[in-house]
């Protein structure tokens, strides 16, 4: 009995020597500056590996990114309890987002491109086509010249930015009809590739071979069209912060716009570069030329 | 007589000193009461926690609770024409109902008939395969039951059944597969608990052994194997993911099986992360919360009330 | 045959009793019970029990199938305190135990019990005696070497499993075991010894080695034994006590109980013309 | 007597189709899973850390982290459902309040573990300020867990019979030594099952993590196990994305061109970690029985 009380001292007091001896050789310089990134899913790969390009040459920053979904990074971002907020819409369009204190940072511009099942037989709608598919007006492939086969359609979840981008913008503001939603473009993509009649919509990044992109009004999904706005359906990506940023935060922002992640990363990802585009469009829809590319 | 009286006394003092035994009493009962408190504090957190987020749509958001019950329409972001917003969640209630009490018919033929196979008809293969192989089954996670119905169920419920092989269906028969081993392991403790000497008393008056299982054993059991099925529709209830991915996610009235629907528990887990705290969105996502914990409450109540007439019998 | 139905439903005083308590100097009395009545929720099991246990005798508790022994003797060492309500004091040599500031671990190191069905713990023989021993600080391997092989001596165990120590408990037969439960009593040195039924679970032969075990034991404790073998009791006991409904109906030396009882049911009971 | 007897073989007969059916659609989900991912599976897949966007990334850091986390839920929810399942099995009257908790219990159980997540969340990330860590998402896990194990271990303890209490407290122990040294040990292969079989489960969790632990593994220095070092696999405070976690992100967002094939081997990593388990947990509950039942 005592002996074992004597082990169990004995034990003890290495645990804690342990501890003092791990606590003093830590590494100091690693424990510095953190910031924490939340919010859009699809943002997030880009962050991510910005965030280890970043602290891989600022040798004690920490940049900790996490998805959690748009709502969620604008919602923490407007409470202040992370650094910065990811988002695929602008704030002022996500019901729920009352603050003024909001700053927006564009990073990336993304397209959206109908996908449909590789056996439905078409290749290119009108916007009204379009639409009428996904209000409902249209049932049959063969409405609009594909095959005969019943439409399928593929939502993403309500409040998705990339739900909110093609309405407005590929859809003119109408409202999809109530039917199959998925929270993520990979479920999309996967479904409507083994789908038959499916159709539904992701970002270029997301087009493979197992779909078809439609043309939209005979313009293709191809980014050239993105950058002088022929390809309506596209929307800026979303850096949030509350305030004006500083330190850290600020540094890494300003890092993600500079041309060593927007010429390499961002591109990579099968994003585009806000500095690529010709027009600038502000949240009203309302498009502006502007230089060009840099 | 005076040294009686004191070996008395003295004998009275040992017997009142708080023994070792006494004390570790109190000390065990004090640090089991307090994980206890613990826990009971985290159930009253969460539960609390949902509740004022449910009931907020209501409160706050001034919803009234019959539109939210009777409503066919989810559309918490738009108005509908006379300015309310469109939170109606009898579709998803309709479905969720539907996908469970389905799959609890399918499940517990299978999982009673192994049951008894494993306690009565061959112990030795029920303890050296079955009661394994369903403990491996509760380890799957439901991720990976998700792709499996993605990848194998819905091709196959599209390719025998038609439409587009997302709907109630394909989550019935995965749900299936995912409440088989939890009702199949307590239907076989259900059994295990009638007594030895039924079976021999049916057998000893010439009963073959199915007219045993029927007439005796599984009689006896009833009301444990009922609890086992409610408890399974339970767990089916407030399945999450693997029916998320193979049910299509469609708020609409299920009008067949084989059309997309939703059920509570797939409209919550995909809409939360696109909502904002405090909005109507994502008060509305937390009042079906607060009816998936209503339902568990009342699953509950029968597994309870189940056990009660057992015992009275 | 139930000639006292409508008697014994009015009083207590009403009912054709006959108690004798043991007096005899060479046996004083260690145990005794004053007023009992013990209670299950609000319906009473035993109404009255005001017997006197005489030391290093065997006193056996017999009645029918719910006559309220077993619940006495349970009562004895407060083992029904968490599902009865028991009422009355309980004087073991001149201290009431049946009161809320007794110590009823250490009252029950003193007063010991082994159960109708053996209850051997899932461990080894050797840790079935000994491990009660360790936690009452009892340290040292040769001193609990020394208190399992006594207990188990006197209990009549050790030749058969003195080379086997360490095998499980659980794979002893039934008397074995019974006599494990005797023994793993036996070793924390108690001054009265209780029994209920110890012996209803075992085979013929097995109850007899019991009974010879009790009879040695009683030279170094009172023993208090419920059964329901008339032949047993008469075999072993001193003095005995016969309940029927909740009460006690007679008590006195066992040959008088069984040669001339002096209450009518007594008389049928032990005739075998009862229940 | 015949029809007896005929009915008697079919129904006998019918019940083997069904026990195999059972045991043939497990067989088939395993084969399922293995078929697909075995081939994925490399010292290089399991050890490696995970790519963002490109070809050839492992899952080393998941499940090193899915390990970790783990043990630490463990750590943390184990005594307090063995504290709890003790209360109410041996001390708690059978009463209205007990029977209360027990149902508060059992709601918990059944609720959709996205919502613990998200409480988690609201409490652990954002009030107490814990940020997206392996500790969130150990306390989320140990949420998730509690009522699951409780339940668990007050079964295994109904499994040990009521005459060894007796016999525990007629030798003067009290209630607590009783269980500890009696009751305990002869339950241990019943709640070693229960451990195990709820350690898949948490093995598995996605949903509970993802707002908690995080979706990001940052890459691990293994050299380093100074727990206070941000790149050292035992800080707590690090954000800690599991195998789990990782198959649903990967199958959701994952743009890497070999998606699929890192999610089935994922796949088949964690369905064999959780066999692994079972047959542990069998071989361990027959070990440690021998044990603690003889000297």
């Amino acid at each position: 009995m005592t002996k074992k009380r004597w082990f169990q001292g004995i034990g003890l007091i290495l645990l804690v020597a342990l501890g003092v001896f791990a606590y003093q050789t830590r590494q100091v310089s690693h424990a510095g500056q953190s910031i924490t990134a939340v919010g859009s899913t699809a943002l997030q790969p880009l962050v991510e590996a910005a965030g280890e390009q970043y602290t891989g040459e600022h040798l004690g920053t920490f940049i900790n990114v996490q998805g959690g979904g748009t709502g969620t990074g604008l919602s923490q971002i407007q409470e202040g309890a992370v650094q910065i907020g990811n988002s695929d819409l602008f704030a002022s369009e996500q019901k729920g987002i009352t603050s003024k204190q909001l700053v927006d940072h564009r990073v990336a511009v993304v397209g959206i491109t109908p996908i449909v099942n590789r056996k439905n037989g078409v290749q290119n709608l009108t916007t009204q086509q379009l639409t009428a598919v996904f209000t409902g007006q249209v049932t049959n492939w063969k409405q609009v010249g594909g095959a005969d086969r019943p439409i399928v359609i593929i939502n993403r979840a309500q409040g998705s930015g990339t739900r909110a981008t093609f309405e407005k913008f590929g859809m003119n503001g109408h409202r999809s009809r109530t039917a199959q939603e998925q929270d993520s473009s990979g479920m999309v993509r996967q479904i409507v590739a083994t789908t038959p009649g499916a159709i539904s919509y992701v970002a270029f990044s997301y087009v493979d071979k197992t779909v078809d992109a439609l043309h939209l009004n005979g313009v293709a999904p191809t980014e050239a069209n993105v950058i002088d706005n022929h390809w309506k359906i596209w929307s800026y990506e979303h850096l949030y912060t509350n305030g004006q940023p500083t330190g850290l935060t600020k540094d890494f922002i300003a890092y993600v716009e500079s041309p060593a992640i927007q010429k390499t990363l961002v591109r990579q990802l099968g994003y585009l570069s806000p500095d690529q585009m010709h027009i600038e469009r502000d949240v009203t829809g309302k498009v502006t030329q502007i230089g060009g590319a840099r | 007589m005076k040294e009686q009286s004191t070996s008395v006394a003295s004998l009275e003092r040992q017997l009142k000193k708080h023994s070792k035994a006494a004390k570790l009493e109190v000390w065990g009962r004090v640090v089991s009461f307090s994980a206890l408190v613990l826990i009971v504090a985290v159930v009253v957190a969460i539960i609390g926690f949902v509740a004022s987020k449910g009931i907020a749509t209501f409160t706050t958001n001034h919803v009234s609770l019959w539109d939210f019950l009777t409503g066919k329409n989810w559309n918490p972001g738009i108005k509908d024409a006379h300015g309310k917003p469109e939170v109606g969640a009898l579709s998803m209630i309709v479905g969720s109902f539907l996908i469970t009490i389905l799959s609890a018919l399918i499940a517990t033929p299978f999982a009673i008939g192994t049951a008894v196979f494993m306690n009565e008809i061959s112990p030795n293969r029920g303890a050296k395969i079955l009661r394994p192989v369903t403990e491996l089954l509760v380890g799957i996670p439901s991720v990976v039951y998700g792709f499996i119905g993605l990848s194998v169920v819905v091709p196959f419920t599209r390719s025998v059944f038609g439409g587009s092989g997302f709907g109630i269906l394909s989550g019935t028969f995965v749900l299936f597969v995912m409440v088989l081993p939890t009702v199949t392991s307590m239907s076989a403790d259900a059994l295990r608990a009638v007594p030895r000497f039924y079976r021999e008393a049916s057998l000893a008056l010439g009963a073959t052994q199915w007219q045993t299982i029927y007439k005796v054993v599984l009689r006896a059991a009833t009301p444990g194997l009922m609890t086992a099925v409610v408890f399974g529709m339970a767990r089916a209830f407030g399945e999450a993911l693997a029916v998320q991915m193979v049910i299509g996610n469609a708020a609409l009235m299920p009008h067949s099986l084989v059309d997309p629907a939703a059920t509570l528990t797939s409209v919550l887990t995909t809409g939360i992360g696109n909502t904002v705290m405090g909005s109507l969105q994502n008060n509305a996502l937390w009042s079906l919360a607060l009816v998936l914990l209503l339902m568990s409450l009342v699953f509950n109540l029968i597994v309870r009330l189940i056990g009660r007439k057992g015992r009275l019998q | 045959m139930f000639v006292n139905n409508d008697v014994q439903t009015n009083a207590n005083d009403m009912l054709e009793r006959h108690i004798v308590q043991p007096n005899d100097p060479q046996h004083p009395i260690v145990l005794a019970t004053e007023d009992l009545h013990v209670f299950y929720g609000k319906s009473e099991a035993l109404f009255e029990g005001d017997l006197q246990f005489a030391q290093n005798q065997i006193t056996a508790l017999i009645g029918p199938s719910g006559s309220g022994k077993s619940t006495y003797l349970r009562s004895l060492n407060r083992m029904n305190d968490r599902i009865a309500t028991v009422k009355g004091r309980i004087m073991y040599r001149g201290v009431d135990v049946n009161q809320p500031d007794i110590d009823v671990y250490e009252m029950r190191r003193r007063i010991g019990m082994v159960f109708q069905r053996p209850n051997p713990f899932a461990k080894s023989i050797y840790d079935n005696v000994a491990f009660a021993l360790r936690l009452r600080g009892v340290t040292g391997k040769k001193k609990l070497d020394e208190l399992v092989e006594v207990s188990l001596r006197q209990a009549a165990l050790w030749d058969q499993v003195k080379d086997d120590l360490g095998r499980s408990a659980l794979g002893l037969s039934g008397g074995q075991a019974q006599r494990l439960c005797i023994a793993r009593a036996i070793a924390l040195k108690p001054d009265i010894l209780l029994l209920d039924e110890p012996a209803s679970a075992l085979d013929p032969v097995s109850t007899s080695q019991l009974e010879d075990t009790l009879l040695k034991l009683k030279e170094q404790y009172t023993i208090i034994i419920v059964t329901h073998n008339m032949q047993q009791a008469a075999r072993i006991s001193e003095y005995t006590a016969f309940f029927n409904q909740g009460r006690v109906l007679e008590y006195d030396t066992t040959s008088h109980i069984f040669t001339n009882p002096r209450v009518q049911i007594t008389s049928d009971y032990v005739s075998g013309n009862f229940g | 007597m015949h029809k007896a007897k005929l009915q008697n073989k079919i129904a006998i007969g019918s019940l083997y189709g069904i026990s195999g059916l059972v045991v043939l659609i497990l067989v088939a989900l395993l084969g399922y899973i293995l078929v697909s991912g075995l081939p994925q599976l490399s010292w290089h897949f399991l050890t490696a850390p995970a790519k963002a966007f490109l070809k050839g990334g492992g899952v080393g850091v998941q499940l090193f982290n899915s390990f970790y986390l783990l043990i630490l839920a463990m750590l943390i929810s184990f005594p307090i459902a063995l504290g709890a399942a003790i209360y109410l099995y041996e001390y708690a009257k059978d009463n209205w309040v007990t029977s209360a908790v027990r149902t508060a219990i059992e709601i918990l159980s059944s609720l959709p573990s996205v919502v613990v997540g998200l409480f988690g969340f609201l409490f652990f990330v954002v009030k107490l300020r814990l940020g997206f860590s392996i500790l969130s998402g150990a306390f989320a896990l140990t949420f998730f867990n509690l009522p699951l194990l409780t339940r668990s271990i007050e079964d295994s303890l109904r499994t040990v019979s009521e005459n060894q209490r007796e016999g525990g407290l007629a030798l003067g122990l009290s209630r607590w030594e009783t269980v500890n040294k009696i009751i305990l040990p002869a339950a241990v292969p019943s709640i070693l099952t229960g451990v195990i079989l709820s350690a898949g489960r948490v093995f598995g969790e996605a949903a509970a993590l993802i707002y908690t632990a995080g979706q990001s593994a940052p890459a691990l220095n293994f050299a380093d196990w100074n727990p206070f070092n941000i790149s050292s696999p035992l800080n707590p405070m690090r954000p800690a994305e599991t195998l789990a976690v990782h198959i649903w992100k990967i199958n959701s967002e994952g743009i890497m061109p070999d998606a699929k094939a890192i999610s089935s081997g994922s796949s088949a990593v964690l369905v064999i970690a959780i066999l692994l388990f079972n047959f542990a947990a069998r071989y361990l509950g027959k070990r440690l029985y021998k044990r603690l039942t003889s000297a």
